[in-house]
């Protein structure tokens, strides 16, 4: 009951703040323009100034933000809940669909502002479009000059939601769903928010010219090291094997992540275009490829090429790509989708039992590595015929990979410590974990009073 | 009366089903189960980490008759779910004492 | 064997009529144009007259009409089955199959053309498009200014099959899958195309001002009303329990409406702009709201948040917002999120038990109760700034509300008369329950033949 | 080993292949432009020579590519597993995804290329864009003039994996996972590339003036064929039953074929217009009525309607449109709509007990049957009034429905010889068949090491 | 002391269990099986390929108590679970050798 | 000969069985089941409505063994499967007329 308060309040608190915000006359249509560093505008040079809503670019827009939002619900909450245990499906699929729900409101309350709009010092944006104030349906932002700012919000929105939702897989079968809710208020406030508007909101990573096309290190590192840090802390779990209770959903969701990719990657453009196309294409490849080394891999290493070696390995390349989709050419995805597939199944197969944390859904280890070998690999071979603003170490510029590499040294630090610092609140508030005799029967019982199947 | 209890590989069921049909059993009840005994599990492999399945699954099989019967029927499932291979499964014998129809009250031998 | 002859001559009937209708020369290219409410061309102003396709209309409407589609198959088929008996779920699934199959030629032979073709005396168009006659590749409606009169065909095609879809779950678990199909028939004739033709099709709802944006009045509560009264007429089940036998499908199904409601809500500006932007963000959000509302309200009523109540709420926050997507800002969507998650829990914990009505999925209390509730509240929240076609309550314009509530009321009566008088057609001609036994055994082998899982 | 060796060969000689062809700088701008006889430039006949990208058009083809890929995975993988037995569904999921992947990455390599660039004798393509060498992200295509070449490179991936996906229908539940790689490899490379090259590539088909709007022939013949000869020489399965594990997922994965299949059709006209919508339409009805006829079909004939009728009835009518989707009107929609439904019905339920070949999904019954009645009805039906490129019996233009049945028999031997010589190179090299006993156990465990559910 | 078991039709589960409840039984494990009996199965249609479904869903209720509650039961649940119609099922005795309850240790009748 | 049915807490199967091959015991059955008892079942909540779920999960193991094991079995069955508190279930004994070992034919002990 304590718990059911504390989380009540906070919510409370959030929407009166975000209510009175919106009663301010919105008297600052003149933003201060983000200097973003996203691909997209520098990729259609055709189009220079005039602020027209296109409404093809849009359409893109649109529809690769329901892409997105397919990616979180029902994709990842069926590639998450088919691999846990038949006990703990629903509970998994709960904390994405609760995070999900919880980001999509407080993006629109706080989160656009603060990551995109205005630049407090390159840390962080302003609190001038709260609850969106200001936000006509004819604004246009000027890190989306040819579509509607209210679709750019919505499709920022679903980022960050499937951020959040991501790390998840790392906690389960064993945390307590009010700690969930009360993570996912916290991290998206503290890790996201902030490290978003760094790379893409104006703030210092962008400054200091670190690519990242689609969210390697906002969406990817990010969560891998918040899964790594929390699962050390929240410690292992009574059971900590992975028995996989339904593989055809796995599978379902893993079509689902792919599918929806093609929004997340090709609506990264920004804008319905070649670029967009090269994007997308090269996510196909990369995820095909991943999907392919790890099979081969693992039926060399451990004698079968499992399904949930397959999906394992499309995702593992969808992550590897992100950061470069709309950089590299189809030669440098060609080798990330491969590298993609080889280097996580190591981190999952081998790293992660030496190293001995118990990382339930390998969070760390396909997202958080996968993210990390793509922001750099993306300092290698972005190619400055596919977009101008990249131009990587084989085209003659070593320094982008040292920018990339410091991008992610960066990143690591700040979310490990934020990640743990909010742990330690959490446990203060409502504690981590359930108890281990429920972790026993199962968190589907106990946390949601349900069971998957009848 | 007897009870006999035959634990048997699934895909001998409907074998076995058959022949006892033929020989005039009318019926029988089935319970999927997990056997444990000398024929090895198999290992699964998830993301490169082991898991023993030490549990197979087999078919149960029950079939009440009377005492006449009883070498008649093992004898025949016997041969019909045999594969020779290790992991074949058992047969059991068990006394019953009482048989009740459940629609008519019938009692005994007449019940089965 | 009678019931399947009824149904095929219905059938038959249909077509030869349309293919008759299809011989006569269409020889009125200029059709009198409907005066709709609905929002998107007040919307556009930059487009005033010239009736050009735009392809960036055009796409987003193509893609809008694919999700609804999605809606419906696998969607709400999912949603239900998953909810439903392990014994009757395919007999769930296939309610809906049928009724999307049905209604999607219906529409086409006469369906569109009485909804959306003229208007005759305010209550219904006239068959002059029977068969989609006169219909090119190139016509436009004056309903769609900028895309293909077809696409605008299709897209509404699957608002009038999915309506359908949704009055079933009320009556699965014990109704003849015969009468199903003559219900789908009958009621898709005498009560969806009536009603979206007085709200959409220059009728009389519509000319008096009611607002419905996506569809509160002509799908949630037609549906919803549909559903009340037909189950209180096919009586109450056997086993009147809900005891879902899959719940990872229904949070599947439930990510799926959600993501396909973007094309509901949002392609019901019919064009691809920031008005299509704000009914897709207000949409994500009056979901995200739903879901927490119910889920956090449930915490408090009866201790735990369960996945079903996630859902459920979401789907109630999607129902709320419906008519109202295009309409209010955000502010509005928020108040009425969180409404959604809450008003129909009460009616489907407390006022169902109370009324001892047997709506087995709820479709009364989430479809009926939140189409009410967002019908009037559109009249109250409706904000001119998002679109001039709507002023309510808050923003001076009290008589809105009035309207809405006198629109809802005629439907409500209208709706609840037709499916009765309907139901008794179908007693009358092939029965409305499965026998005792076969219900007990589960509709899907006495209807089917089938069994979902081997 | 040895086999897993002989693929990894396979596969690196392909990619180094493709590495040392992208070194060769991209000298040839201008390439010949092929004569593509597919309709979607006729039909939009407003826009003449400029090759502009249009975002409009772009975006509609970005989204139908992704709608193609999601046909794949989940759609088809969840139609055919669902359909398997319990002890096979993940073998035949993995049969899909491996299909999937393996065509994405060789299509990029020398798919793309030999069906598409140029043109040899009629019979393929050249090897001028391996490694897709020279496509820029501003390159445009002849066949497709207003979208970015790189998505229309995309678009025509999806079809070619959903191509040889849907033959592995056929062979499941005996065939060794070794096996289907190398055909996956071989069939695409010696049958798929070839055959759309003829009729979409400027090949012999085409510039004979077959019709095929979306792949009636380049997809559905070409697969139902090699499903046929394939499911002949592998033999009969040991328990040749079809017992469906999962009916819900089969009816999961029909609705998502049935909502990709608007991307295959739609996109088809390579625009967004009222072409598109037309095929979209078409392809609605289709598929609705299929799915009717197909049901009231084994309502009289077998008693019951089932679940896996009408799904099977909803694909049955969309394969019979593909080839026709852009090129008839709504009544010749409706007419191949209600004969897909009946005549593979009865392909599946008498032909193929009486011929007594074992084809494990009834691919040939379906997608064979259907795509030579869809192709051959495309020349009775085509109206110039929709697609002026299409004229068919109809009309006044008999000549056309020859040439349908000459493409049709010319592919059909083609086919049929390729895919016998494929098979028995792969006999010769991995063998066909799994074990028996591995067979009555479950390829799921023999070929995977894994279980679907836990 | 004795073991009941009992094949009954599975909607009757509750009926039965209410019953035994009432009159004092504490304790009842319950098993899906199949069962193949007079009582035919009946026919599933995929694509117009008849499969013949031989096995019904029963449940198995099994009942471990004393010697002198076994005829009261036995007729409990025959007329409980009785519908008249064939397939209702079958009742079986059989003798238990010892029980023990695992919490406590407790032995023979007082471990049920 | 004799057979042994416990019925145990699912979580405890691993442990039982481990601890019963350590002893020698080289074959058994396991069979899910629901078991009614003193442990009260749970409540689920479905929009609100309450459904008592009556029946527990729990495992029933079938171990066949020969007259000297019994005791040996039961008390490890019973130390392991115990965690004290109510539902940790039953064990019983019954007695086997026969054992057959399909593959070969044996019979009796040797057939175990
Ligand atoms: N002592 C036993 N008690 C009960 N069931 C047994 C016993 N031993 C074996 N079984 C059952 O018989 C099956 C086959 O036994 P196993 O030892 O693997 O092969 P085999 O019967 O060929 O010797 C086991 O999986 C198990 O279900
Ligand atoms: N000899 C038998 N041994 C074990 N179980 C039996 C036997 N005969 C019948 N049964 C079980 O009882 C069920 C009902 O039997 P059936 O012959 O169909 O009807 P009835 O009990 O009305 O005569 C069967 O489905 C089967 O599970
Ligand atoms: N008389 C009985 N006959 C058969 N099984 C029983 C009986 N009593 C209990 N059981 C089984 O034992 C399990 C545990 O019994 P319960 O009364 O809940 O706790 P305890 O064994 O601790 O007294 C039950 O769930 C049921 O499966």
């Amino acid at each position: 009951m304590r718990r059911i308060f504390t989380i009540t309040v906070l919510l409370m608190m959030i929407l009166c703040f975000s209510v009175y915000a919106e009663e301010k006359p919105a008297e600052t249509p003149a933003v201060p323009a983000p200097s973003v560093t996203t691909a997209a505008p520098a990729a259609t040079p055709e189009t220079p100034a005039p602020l027209k809503i296109d409404t093809g670019d849009t359409a893109w827009l649109l529809v690769s933000s329901a892409f997105v939002m397919f990616m979180s619900l029902p994709g990842l909450a069926l590639f998450y809940g088919g691999i846990a245990k038949r006990k703990d499906i629903l509970n998994t699929l709960g904390m994405t669909f609760s995070a999900y729900a919880i980001v999509s409101v407080l993006w629109v309350v706080y989160g656009y502002t603060f990551a995109f709009n205005g630049n407090i010092a390159g840390l962080i944006g302003n609190g001038e479009k709260i609850m969106l104030a200001g936000i006509g349906i004819n604004s246009i932002s000027d890190a989306a000059k040819t579509i509607p700012e209210i679709v750019f919000v919505m499709f920022q929105c679903t980022f960050a939601a499937i951020t959040v939702a991501l790390v998840s897989g790392s906690f389960i079968e064993r945390m307590r769903f009010s700690a969930w809710v009360l993570f996912s208020i916290l991290w998206f406030t503290f890790s996201y928010v902030p490290v978003a508007h760094w790379v893409w909101g104006g703030g210092i990573l962008g400054a200091m010219g670190a690519l990242d096309f689609a969210g390697g290190t906002v969406v990817h590192i990010n969560a891998g090291i918040a899964a790594l840090v929390g699962c050390i802390i929240l410690g292992k779990r009574k059971e900590a094997t992975l028995v996989p209770n339904n593989l055809p959903l796995v599978i379902t969701g893993a079509g689902m992540l792919w599918f929806g990719w093609f929004g997340f990657n090709g609506g990264s453009a920004l804008a319905s275009n070649g670029l967009g196309g090269m994007a997308f294409i090269n996510t196909n490849i990369a995820a095909a490829l991943g999907a392919l080394a790890w099979m081969f891999t693992e039926w060399l290493y451990s004698k079968k090429p499992t399904l949930l070696g397959l999906a394992s390995g499309a995702v593992a390349g969808l992550v590897v790509i992100t950061p470069a989709a709309g950089f590299v050419n189809i030669t440098g995805a060609t080798v990330m989708g491969i590298l993609a597939g080889i280097i996580p199944f190591f981190a999952v197969a081998v790293l992660k039992h030496k190293l001995k944390y118990d990382d339930s859904l390998d969070v760390f280890g396909i997202h958080g590595v996968g993210g990390i070998v793509g922001a750099i690999l993306t300092g290698v071979f972005a190619d400055p015929a596919i977009n101008e603003a990249g131009k990587g170490l084989l085209y003659g510029n070593p320094g982008q990979l040292m920018t990339q590499i410091i991008a992610v040294a960066i990143t690591i630090v700040y979310v490990a410590v934020v990640t743990g610092i909010i742990f330690m609140v959490i446990k203060a508030i409502v504690g981590l974990r359930v108890d281990p005799e429920e972790e026993i029967t199962g968190l589907d019982e106990s946390q949601h009073g349900e069971r998957a199947y009848n | 009366m007897k009870k006999i209890e035959a634990i048997i590989k699934p895909f001998k069921l409907d074998e076995v089903k058959d022949a006892l049909n033929d020989m005039g059993i009318k019926g029988m009840t089935v319970t999927e189960v997990k056997g444990f005994g000398r024929q090895k599990g198999h290992v699964e492999l998830y993301r490169g980490a082991e898991y023993d399945i030490a549990f197979l699954p087999k078919v149960k099989l029950e079939i009440a008759l009377s005492d006449s019967l009883v070498e008649k029927v093992v004898s025949t499932i016997q041969s019909k779910a045999n594969t020779g291979k290790i992991g074949d499964g058992k047969i059991f014998v068990y006394p019953i004492e009482e048989v009740i129809r459940i629609r008519t009250g019938e009692k005994g031998e007449a019940a089965i």
